[in-house]
């Protein structure tokens, strides 16, 4: 998919995918780790560890930990991965001792549906779980990231389609289908902080949790956004507009993305 | 100590038609030999079991070997979707597919337990998830010294464990690094088990990173160079990507499907690649 | 990132009056200096937690730094009793000692849950024997699938993790091979950890069979060459076997052993040996 | 300490801690895995591994799987035994792995005391455990040993001090306080097998579980036994006498003791 397209400041073209992957990676700190999933939260991660955060510690459910890959991985068990990693542990302690405890700053989500509170589905479409209108892959590590990181950071692209009202399933858990269930569960983690898409940034409401629209990408409208959601989308009081990729920001994520040969995972 | 097997005798004499059978590796080392000499032998009503079903489970299910999968995500990785598994479930083709579905963190816990001799695991997990509801083996169970509730997933004991890893010795003796997943577990855990591996040698060589399996908490190894094939083998082979891409098209339409299996799996001592 | 610090000085900080402290390594890679440290540093009141606390431990208890233990098997390792423990519990000197006692397995799997982020762990445990009637974090969980009884222990989660390991470099990567015990578990089930090494090295290199603990999950890493000593550290020095026959004696009678304390402990920068 | 001497038809003469060591040797067979403590039982498992057993399988509870120690190990940790093994894992595994699921054939156990229904104490003396007349070193890995391995031999001293009515601490359960208790528990390993001692060696009634007198070492007598054990020694209808070492048997004995250097562990 490729976005509106516009010529920033910097005088390069990019695409609105471009910038949801530069979004996302600017949301990272340094010294930050990181728990992170194949695609786009991938490829982010990889890139703020060549811009900003070169101190990013990343962990791949592959039980790969500060892994520093000289080129994307093409799956959560690439063999770059191992290589370039300080540790590689089994599944069960990635799980176990290293996301569990609540010692991960960072978990870095990506879903077919999500909701107006943050909570994720990559399981069915459809309401009926045995007889589905389309099976998804699953939860994977999702659950557990979504449960036990200090925060969620959430990327997708906007459609009406993928930010529904109210998920199909409910795979990870953001806020609960009310937005107040999370408070309820006793996790380590505090829930997703910002979904970043390819038409600006959500956030969740602090009383209501419910998503909010904070950023837009530059040239991108509200009425956009508001066609691109769901549900009734509100609009945060202060919208800003964020600053477009630099230029050193798209080459090295043009370089990233070119390693791949064969295309990002969908 | 393990007995070393010719890979088809080793299938017929350990994988019988009804058995629960743990096909494990994690993108990295992939039984996927082994799963086709299964398709080959032609087993019937598998309850299937793995973590990560990609190619080898989409081209097993539609075979037709399983009508059972326990998981926790299943797709073509870097790729897509796996069309023989959706196939199966949204239209119950070439037979119905029961599936019993939990998270990453349960599924390694569930074979933790298995291989620990333990009835069940404890994990912080599948809170706030719609899982337990439509999964029996999901559960929860309350700590007794601090009251919380936490949850508990049933182990998991397979009739027969697979993996695929690099070197063997002639006692059978397992030697694996790269990413190894829940492949350890997923022996120890199962009643049998075969390890098919790149090569058998006098004497496994110091490796850094590398993980031994005894030979004596194996039933049988076979040696496949190969045998992890469009997967990876750390020290011998790359992954073959554009396997993952081209099985998107096969997969998709179940003539084309048909004519896989026969050419590239029944008509072939083994498959080519 | 860990912060590598003089070893007086991650002592001066790390470890608190009335702190649970767990000095792990299992006869391989006893924090040996550090726990010298911590008797120069006059440590009082702390719950001294080892699965087999020996010559180490036996000297800070008889120093005083402890009045509670939490231990699974307390011996002199191919010698005998441990004298000062003895007289802790059996006559109270130099201060009474209260005990906390487990089983190996039971204690292994307090640290599995404490580096799980987990309240208790589970294991076939105990059965038959006489410790739950004395242990309160024994108890027992019923299985939710099968309705079976088994054991649960108390996580343990200390205040201070120490340990010792061959190297690590200027981030705090923990390289450790051999016998590892349980010293991962105790640095990643504590609050804080200290971790003493052979030397600090620019780059870990590759080493068969090594686990690596990443930097950021380490508090604090001293050089401290033969920081394990009278233990030994596999690649760097053997096990002085005299040491341990040695303090048999030393310690059997109270004077010799408030001689020892005077002149090797405290009358010295560090520890001749 | 030094037992009674004698002339066997070797020749040669031995002591009885000789016999005792051989006789428990002798014990395990060939291709066995045997979860091994430090002391007697590992010098025991050694001598069968150089003797009849060379496939046997040792475990130590410090993580060496498949160890081969060119000398005795001085402790449960000796290095030599991570430098020979097939597999170094760490203590966790080793129990929950290994020991747990009821994968060693044979545990081999020592003790303080030992009771007529199989029960090992190796944690206090008096009947007070918060105040005892002799702490002892605890439970170690004895308990799980006791409890998981599909038999359980004891190698100890005989003595009315070791060999006792009732132990004062359960730390091993053999067969319980009453000799059926052990049934109820539901355990993988069906129990001790076999005392084996420096004057013969005893083995639990099929019905009673009581330990019984089944063997006698060269030149001891029935009596000098029953003055040695705390209970009413019963004694089985046919007593065989145990062979006595080999010349080949004492032999590997000595050479592997010699290589301990200062002395077996107590």
């Amino acid at each position: 998919m490729s976005g509106p397209r516009t010529e920033p400041a910097t005088g390069a073209e990019f695409s609105s995918d471009e910038m949801m992957t530069v979004a996302a990676a600017r949301s990272l700190s340094d010294e930050a780790v990181c728990f992170v999933g194949i695609g786009l939260p991938s490829t982010a991660a990889n890139l703020a560890r060549r811009t900003h955060a070169p101190g990013l510690v990343l962990l791949y459910e592959s039980g790969t930990l500060g892994t520093r890959p000289e080129r994307l991985p093409l799956s959560i068990g690439d063999g770059v991965l191992a290589e370039t990693a300080d540790a590689v542990v089994g599944v069960p302690e990635v799980f176990n001792y290293w996301l569990q405890p609540g010692r991960v700053d960072v978990g870095f989500l990506g879903g077919a549906q999500v909701d107006r509170y943050g909570n994720i589905n990559t399981t069915v479409i459809g309401d009926d779980y045995r007889s589905p209108k389309v099976r998804l892959p699953g939860a994977g590590g999702a659950p557990e990231i979504a449960a036990s990181c200090k925060e969620v950071l959430i990327v997708m692209r906007h459609s009406p389609r993928a930010f529904v009202p109210a998920v199909d399933f409910v795979t990870s858990v953001g806020y609960g289908r009310d937005g107040r269930a999370r408070d309820r569960l006793g996790l380590f983690g505090s829930g997703p902080v910002r979904v970043i898409t390819d038409l600006g940034v959500l956030e969740p409401d602090p009383e209501t949790r419910e998503l909010v629209l904070t950023r837009l990408a530059p040239e991108v409208e509200v009425e956009q956004v508001r066609a691109a959601t769901g549900w009734p989308l509100r609009v945060a009081e202060r919208v800003e507009v964020q600053q477009p990729p630099t230029e050193n920001e798209l080459r090295i994520l043009r370089d990233l993305k070119a390693t791949l040969g064969n295309g990002e995972s969908s | 100590m393990a007995r070393i097997l010719q890979l088809d005798t080793a299938v017929a004499e350990l994988v019988n038609d009804g058995d629960t059978v743990a096909l494990e590796g994690f993108t990295h080392l992939i039984p996927v030999a082994a799963g086709h000499q299964i398709i080959r032998a032609r087993r019937r009503n598998l309850t299937l079991v793995r973590m990560t079903p990609d190619v080898i489970y989409d081209q097993m299910i539609g075979a037709g070997c399983a009508d059972k999968l326990v998981f926790s995500w299943g797709g073509n990785p870097g790729v897509g979707s796996l069309h023989r598994f959706r196939d199966a479930i949204q239209h119950s083709w070439p037979v119905p597919l029961e599936i019993e579905e939990h998270s990453h963190a349960g599924m390694a816990n569930r074979y933790v337990a298995g291989a620990s001799g333990l009835p069940f695991a404890v994990l912080r997990g599948y809170a706030g998830t719609d899982l337990p509801e439509h999964t029996d083996t999901i559960s929860t169970v309350r700590c007794p010294f601090t009251g919380q509730e936490l949850a508990a997933v049933a182990a998991l004991n397979p009739d027969v464990g697979v993996i695929h890893a690099q070197r063997a010795d002639r006692a059978g003796n397992v030697q694996l690094w790269g990413i190894s997943g829940v492949q350890k577990e997923a022996v120890l855990a199962s009643r049998r088990s075969l390890v098919t591996v790149e090569e058998v040698v006098e004497r496994l060589p110091e490796q850094p990173g590398a993980a031994v399996i005894p030979g004596w908490a194996v039933t049988a190894v076979s040696e496949v160079p190969g045998g992890a094939r469009p997967s990876y083998a750390q020290g011998y082979y790359e992954r073959d990507n554009g396997y993952y891409q081209d099985w998107d098209a096969i997969s998709r339409d179940r003539d084309r499907f048909l004519e896989w299996l026969e050419t590239e799996i029944h008509g072939a001592e083994r498959s080519p690649r």
